[in-house]
């Protein structure tokens, strides 16, 4: 017993801090008049209740898992992306706009190929935050969270200038049927998107765990003086993982717009990129982790939908357990010494 | 070509960039001040959003602003508390703690709003802060422009500009402060009350990012809207950075993003040539551009994020 | 729709229609407000799921695509949809000629920012319009505007910006505040809840600002001199009140000044302005007038 | 008078036990010295003494009083002062800032710089601990930082001073320095707990010596009544040689040449000059020097890890110069860097991950780690280096220092590399790792390889350096093969030999 829980002390934490955010947020749903187990069968309802509801959790899981994991493969080589929002954002653009030039491609082509180009569109801004840190020593942090602004402006600018559809709407025309990313359940919008997400995870996991690069990153992060002692280029290193991790969070925004969205629309964000912070955090960094992390947020998000819609209680409580949540889980001392008494 | 000029030396510019520096130099020193305990302060945000709140709440409550700015304090200081609680006593990840605390409050806010006043969006009006104007320098030409007629908190905002340095860099305070954000190990053996230090600093913190937000619902505007903050902390984050963890470093930072946001918002008008989402990148190109080439080194406190565990 | 509730303009005013359709009709509702773009279709499919309704409104033109897809999927469900065309017959559309209103407040600015004799008024001869983003909706009432104070051709200039966020109203006073420094006096706010921030710098400095889709006279009585109106709380209630008659057509209904579903208030504004407004009007509704909907064609 | 007894302290980290029910009597007025190997206890029970560390058990006892002192606070205000192993400075702040810091001089409120000044003035002309008033410590020798520490307690009015190992830095000129301030300290009344590990200091300057090995108090003793070989048996539990066996070797070919390599700071000021260096094979050439004179900077320029400003690097007839490290290791260099937790380990990875830093590459096969490889080769590695760990899977923070020492140097001598850089080998580690360590280094040599070895221990140089080269100011002031210690003490504090001494210790060294 005693070993079992030391093995995954870590996990129990987390789940303890769970209990205890949602214990807090009870306190709040009755306090402000509604009954706590309506709220709470709404919540658990609307997030796993019919294959439905979980379908549309996992829909919403998947955007954050790209952008959990990208803040967390900054952090493998000591850079902290907040600029996950506006990679999205090109990821999201650049796929769209392949996507609509190439429709001759046939599918098993064009998919892989934009979703590529998504990816590589996150790369090419994140890069920039990456290089002036390793010339200049400009903070990565008020690099990226300018390049947000400036991504999301310039991806708005190209698309009125140049991609719009003909209509009020700020968004480009459809992507071919052919860039589509196929539905699992017919009308959940649950798309082959989870398999890739899952495929990243796993080749993140093994890119950190097994390969050389991986580890020279890591390196890197861990202790940037030792990195350069054996050899390893941390300059290299450190513009390398911000490419990376812009292409990963490129991806979120591929995979929205291949699998949800079928076009690029301005403001189809509702900040991925800073709830990636936290997924990523919540995750301790580590790939499962983020999946993890990424399935309680996207859970709480849609299960908020149906509080919000059949329990009548404000989605904001749903905001207010989540940062709960994330506080609970980040002090496991706290919860130790609430588990000691 | 003059017309731009125009607008670039144009006394009402500077005056605008005032205004629109308050917020993000009260939440950029209060970044100082936690940073240089050693915690990394990624709340900002959350803390000016609830200062806000809070400031608007007593107004509302009472009918007198400047007990609304007292509301703020208060709040400040209370989510200051917290915060310090969790970074410090619970060993919580700094970064998580502060995104944690930005979602926590964002949703506590807009869920009180409805409380209290039905609304997600917009709270009620309330009374907000009079602009109080300083008699003789009002009439000096250039100054009084820039200087001569602002509310309070405007005020209070150099005043705090110049006290935090004071504080910082003259004090025993100050020096104790910065010996904990470099060691605090260091600090220890030299009997400095760390903890005591620390809790009064993220404390301040907290306190700076409620008046912060206390001027956008009562100073600049005369209500409370769902996160109206809209992402001043953050830019109050890279000022406290890009200042090099000096307030008056904060306060330059801070004041050329304002300044060059109130210049873009004067651009936009002159129908240039430009496109327009060109010229309203212009405060985060030119924030990069000096970032990278003004070579401004300064290294981030030694201690910054780290836990010290006693053995006590 | 972006913004959300409680920028008491757009989105408030299509919840009042809701309660005037309560009041009148003796309906129930239930409303929602969704956070993201891709939640659209979860709460189209919630609602349309639980088969209570009668009627399920979308507000706001970035739900066209869910509700394309949604309509097609529950053929039986009616549905409306405001700011955006969705071609199922068991969807209504209404839209808005959005330049027509832009017009009328563009001119009415035009013709008012030359009465010097009123103390809000400066001798500059150049009136505003702030949008929230730059989108093609908010556009159309952009060129409108421009477009209107050009027809009053008396040398009257339009200035415009944008504040690049729908619901940061301290930046769209500084916006309006920065216009009112360059000379213009009358400002008109087509920026959700950013727009709030454009009447507060008018009353602050006793200027003229124009508000927008609601009467938001009250916000500042002094100074708002009058409203791009846009009857989102009547299409609404008109919309809800087919149903209830059995008048429910899936078909697109194309609002403007003619409907009475765009238009302006009166407020401040002085017998001689709105009798040219009236002329004006008459002239689009009987099409004497062409109003472009995008800023190029202005230029 | 017994100023401080100790009685039956014990202090645990989770299950270890670092004090073990430790009893001690210091007296009032006497310089005490405590003995013992890495990882006895020492550091933790003074710890526990200046409030630092809360014992599980026992009382302290202070002037005869128990006494609870939980805080440094309170250790300050009952008249302790202590001298950290670990420099207890902050870089960033002058010698003045890091003294005061704590219990400032005040004027209006704020802090009173000027009185500061005078005051660190006046305390440092009282004692003769000179130092720079308004000079960051970042900018200041290891020498003079200690003398803030010591400036930092007397400051405050310390009357019990404990030294943490202060003399593991300094030259023997420099320990000459301490040990007058030491005696002078003693004789204005204050009492001195002193931490080492070397004998021969203990015997010089203490009155009374206790020994601790693993937790426990071995016994105390009168120093007069002591010698050197009783404390290393007391200390080892065994007999230990204090001396090791070098054998003749064959000097072979040139393996690193160093030509006119100069050094540029910053502030461009010279940091290295024209220094001349070359190493053959089967050699072992010493660079002696205090810290802080070049010695680093050329450790790292030799690595690769700094940009040389003029001169060239020549390893096995290749110009390295412009080669990054990387490839230079691959050419056969290995490095025992100076500082072992900043630059020759990551604390947070395991043994495994640790044992292939630096020789990622050759462990890696189409981009991928071969972990067994990797696990088989660390185990071998371990073994024969007599690296003391529960698992492979146990990260390096969890090691003591001896052992993560031994991992370096295991890691570094397993390669077959042809020049080996070998910085400060035995910095901080216990005679048994040093005998080992120097072992080690010798069958190095007797493999031909060519060794440079960077020391500041005056005795490592000795005995194991074939020719040793002396190093102040970045400049190489001296080259010869053989040494007393008095003339290499110094030579490296800058001092020039007098020539009628010169002679004398040159009869010196041919009568050895
Ligand atoms: N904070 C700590 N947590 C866990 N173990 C510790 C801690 N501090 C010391 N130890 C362990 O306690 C033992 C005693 O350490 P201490 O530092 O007192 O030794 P020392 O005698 O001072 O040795 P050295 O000569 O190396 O300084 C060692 O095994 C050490 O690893
Ligand atoms: N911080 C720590 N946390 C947990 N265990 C520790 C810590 N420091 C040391 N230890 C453990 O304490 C034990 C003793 O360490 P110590 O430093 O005393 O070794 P040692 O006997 O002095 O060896 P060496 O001479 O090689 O330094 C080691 O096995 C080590 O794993
Ligand atoms: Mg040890
Ligand atoms: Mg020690």
């Amino acid at each position: 017993m005693i070993k079992i829980f030391k093995k995954h002390e870590n996990f129990i934490y987390s789940l303890t801090a769970i209990v205890l955010a949602f214990l807090v947020g009870s306190v709040l749903i009755h306090l402000s008049g509604f009954s706590v187990i309506k709220a709470y069968s709404a919540l658990f309802d609307g997030a796993f209740g019919n294959v439905f509801n979980l379908t549309q959790t996992f829909m919403n899981t998947i955007p954050l898992i790209f952008t959990g994991l990208a803040v967390a493969i900054g952090f493998k080589s000591g850079l902290f992306n907040i600029g996950g929002e506006g990679q999205m954002y090109l990821g999201a653009f650049a796929t769209a706009i392949a996507a609509i030039y190439l429709n001759f491609l046939p599918g098993y082509i064009l998919i892989p190929l934009v979703l590529i180009i998504g990816g590589l569109a996150g790369s090419i801004w994140s890069f920039l935050p990456g290089y002036l840190k390793a010339k200049t020593g400009a903070h990565e942090v008020v690099t990226t969270i300018m390049m947000n602004y400036i991504g999301i402006l310039i991806t708005s600018y190209l698309l009125l200038k140049y991609f719009k559809e003909n209509s009020p709407i700020p968004q480009t025309v459809l992507i071919p049927e052919s860039a589509r990313l196929p539905e699992l359940i017919e009308y959940s919008r649950l798309t082959w998107a989870i398999f890739i997400a899952i495929f990243v995870i796993i080749i993140i996991d093994i890119f950190f765990k097994r390969t050389k690069l991986g580890y020279k990153i890591q390196t890197v992060g861990e202790n940037r003086s030792a990195a350069e002692y054996a050899g390893i280029n941390s300059n290299k290193m450190m513009v390398l993982s911000m490419m990376i991790s812009g292409f990963v969070a490129g991806l979120a925004g591929a995979t929205i717009v291949m699998g949800v969205l079928h076009r690029f629309i301005t403001n189809f964000s509702p900040g991925y990129g800073f709830t990636g912070i936290a997924v990523a955090v919540l995750g301790k960094n580590k790939p499962w982790g983020v999946l993890f992390a990424a399935f309680l947020f996207g859970a709480l998000q849609t299960g908020g939908i149906t509080m919000q819609l059949f329990a009548k209680i404000p989605m904001d409580l749903m905001v207010v357990i989540q940062g709960l949540v994330i506080l609970f889980v980040a002090a496991p001392i706290l919860i130790k010494k609430l588990l000691r008494k | 070509m003059h017309e731009i000029l125009d607008v670039i030396f144009n006394i009402n510019t500077f005056s605008a960039a005032i205004r629109i520096s308050v917020p993000l130099v009260f939440a950029a020193i209060g970044g100082v001040f936690s940073e240089r305990a050693g915690i990394i302060n990624l709340g900002l945000e959350g803390m000016l959003l609830a200062g806000a709140f809070a400031g608007v709440l007593g107004s509302y409550l009472t009918g007198n602003p400047y007990i609304g700015v007292l509301f703020a304090i208060i709040c400040g200081a209370f989510i200051g508390f917290i915060f310090a609680l969790f970074t410090i006593k619970f060993e919580a990840n700094h970064v998580v703690a502060g995104v944690g605390l930005n979602i926590l409050l964002l949703g506590i806010t807009t869920w009180l709003m409805q409380i209290l006043w039905g609304s997600r969006g917009t709270s009620v009006n309330v009374t907000g802060l009079n602009e109080i104007t300083i008699p003789v320098l009002s009439s000096i030409p250039v100054l009084g422009k820039l200087f001569g007629s602002h509310n309070i908190l405007v005020y209070l905002m150099f005043i705090v500009v110049i006290i935090s340095w004071i504080i910082l860099f003259k004090t025993p305070f100050g020096l104790r402060l910065r010996v904990i954000g470099e060691h605090q190990e260091a600090a220890d053996t030299l009997g400095i009350k760390i903890r005591k230090i620390q809790y009064t600093s993220l404390i301040f913190s907290g306190i700076l990012c409620g008046l912060g937000g206390a001027y956008l619902s009562l100073g600049h505007l005369n209500w409370f809207s769902m996160n109206m903050s809209a992402g001043r902390g953050y830019m109050a984050l890279a000022a406290n950075i890009f200042g090099g963890w000096n307030p008056l470093g904060a306060f330059g930072a801070s004041y050329l993003f304002a300044y060059t946001d109130a210049l873009q918002m004067r651009m936009q008008a002159l129908n240039l040539n430009v496109p327009n989402e060109i010229i309203q990148m212009i405060p985060y190109i030119l924030t990069i551009l000096v970032l990278a080439g003004a070579m401004i080194r300064s290294r981030p406190p030694a201690g910054l994020g780290k836990h010290y565990k006693t053995n006590r | 729709a972006t913004g959300g509730l409680g920028d008491k303009s757009f989105n408030d005013a299509a919840m009042e229609g809701m309660k005037m359709a309560k009041e009148n009709y003796a309906i129930e509702y239930d409303h929602a407000e969704p956070s993201a773009i891709t939640e659209y279709e979860t709460y189209l499919v919630q609602f349309a799921n639980s088969k209570k309704y009668d009627l399920i409104i979308s507000i706001g033109f970035d739900q066209a695509d869910a509700l394309t897809k949604i309509s097609e999927r529950f053929p039986k469900q009616n549905f409306a949809i405001i700011d955006m065309v969705v071609f199922n017959p068991n969807v209504a559309s209404y839209v808005y000629k959005e330049q027509e209103r832009g017009f009328m407040v563009g001119y009415a600015s035009a013709l008012m920012t030359i009465k010097t004799d009123d103390v809000r008024i400066n001798e500059d001869k150049l009136v505003g319009v702030i949008g929230g983003m730059k989108i093609p909706l908010i556009d159309a009432n952009i060129a409108g505007f421009m477009s209107g104070v050009n027809y009053a051709n008396n040398g009257v200039k339009a200035i415009h910006s944008y504040v690049n966020h729908w619901a940061d109203p301290a930046k769209g006073k500084e916006l309006t505040l920065s216009m009112y420094e360059q000379g213009a006096d009358i400002v008109w706010g087509a920026a959700g809840r950013s727009g709030l921030g454009v009447i507060n710098a008018a009353k602050e400095k006793n200027f003229y600002a124009i508000g927008a889709d609601s009467d938001q006279g009250y916000l500042a009585p002094e100074n708002v001199l009058t409203n791009g109106m846009k009857r989102v709380d009547n299409t609404v209630s008109i919309a809800i009140k087919d149903v209830i008659d059995g008048k429910f057509e899936g078909k697109i209904y194309s609002l403007g000044l003619k409907e009475d579903a765009l238009g302006y208030s009166i407020n401040l504004l002085p017998e001689d302005v709105i009798k040219e407004l009236e002329i004006a009007k008459e002239k689009i509704i009987a099409g004497e007038i062409v109003i472009p909907a995008t800023i190029e064609e202005v230029k | 008078m017994n100023i401080i007894e100790f009685r039956s302290i014990t202090k645990k980290f989770g299950d270890f036990i670092a004090n073990d029910k430790i009893d001690l009597i210091i007296k009032k007025g006497e310089i005490h010295c405590l003995l013992g190997e890495n990882g006895a206890g020492k550091t933790t029970l003074m710890n526990n003494l200046f409030g630092l560390y809360n014992p599980e058990e026992g009382e302290i006892f202070l002037r005869e009083k128990p006494c609870k002192i939980d805080n440094p606070h309170k250790a300050i205000e009952l008249g302790l002062g202590m001298i950290h192993q670990h420099f207890m400075l902050i870089d960033r702040l002058t010698t003045t800032e890091n003294i005061i810091a704590g219990e400032e001089p005040l004027k209006n409120g704020l802090v009173d710089m000027k009185k500061a000044r005078e005051q660190v003035k006046q305390i440092s002309d009282n004692y003769h601990l000179a130092v720079k008033t308004d000079e960051k410590i970042e900018n200041i020798s290891v020498g003079e930082q200690q003398r803030v520490e010591i400036l930092k307690v007397l400051y405050r009015k310390a009357e019990i001073l404990i030294f943490d190992e202060p003399t593991a830095v300094l030259t023997p000129q420099e320990v000459n320095d301490l040990f007058t301030t030491l005696k002078e300290l003693k004789a204005r009344g204050k009492t001195i707990i002193f931490i080492t590990h070397k004998l021969e200091e203990t015997m010089n300057i203490s009155d009374r010596v206790t020994v601790l090995r693993k937790g426990k108090v071995i016994g105390t003793v009168n120093t007069c009544d002591t010698s050197p070989k009783e404390l290393a048996r007391m200390m080892v539990g065994r007999e230990v040689l204090l001396n090791v066996n070098k054998e003749k070797c064959n000097i072979g070919d040139n393996v690193l040449e160093v030509k006119d390599l100069s050094l540029t700071g910053k502030h461009n000021n010279l940091l290295l000059k024209n220094i001349n260096i070359s190493i053959r094979k089967g050699e072992i050439v010493g660079i002696a020097g205090v810290s802080g004179n070049g010695q680093l900077e050329l450790e790292e320029c030799i690595a690769g890890l700094r940009k040389v400003t003029s001169g060239t690097i020549i390893m096995n007839g290749e110009d390295i110069t412009h080669i990054p490290t990387g490839i230079r290791r691959k050419r056969g260099l290995s490095h025992i860097p100076s500082d072992r937790l900043k630059r020759g380990l990551v604390s947070s990875y395991d043994l495994a991950k640790n044992i292939i830093l630096g020789n990622q590459d050759s462990f890696t096969k189409n981009g991928f780690l071969q972990k067994k490889d990797i696990n088989e080769y660390c185990k071998k590695v371990m073994e024969k280096f007599d690296v003391r760990c529960q698992s492979l899977n146990d990260t390096v923070d969890n090691l003591s220092g001896g052992n993560q020492q031994k991992l370096v140097i295991g890691r570094e001598l397993s390669t077959d590399p042809k020049f080996i850089l070998a910085a400060q080998p035995t910095r901080g580690v216990d005679v048994g790792a040093i005998e080992f360590i120097h072992n080690n280094l010798l069958e190095m040599r007797k493999k031909n390889k060519a060794i440079l070895l960077i020391s500041a221990e005056l005795e490592e140089l000795l005995s194991l350096a074939d020719r040793i080269l002396v190093i102040y100011e970045g400049e190489i002031v001296s080259k010869k093969n053989k040494y007393t210690k008095e003339e290499l003490g110094l030579l490296m504090a800058g001092k020039k030999v007098p020539k009628g001494k010169m002679k004398e210790l040159e009869e010196r060294l041919r009568n050895d």
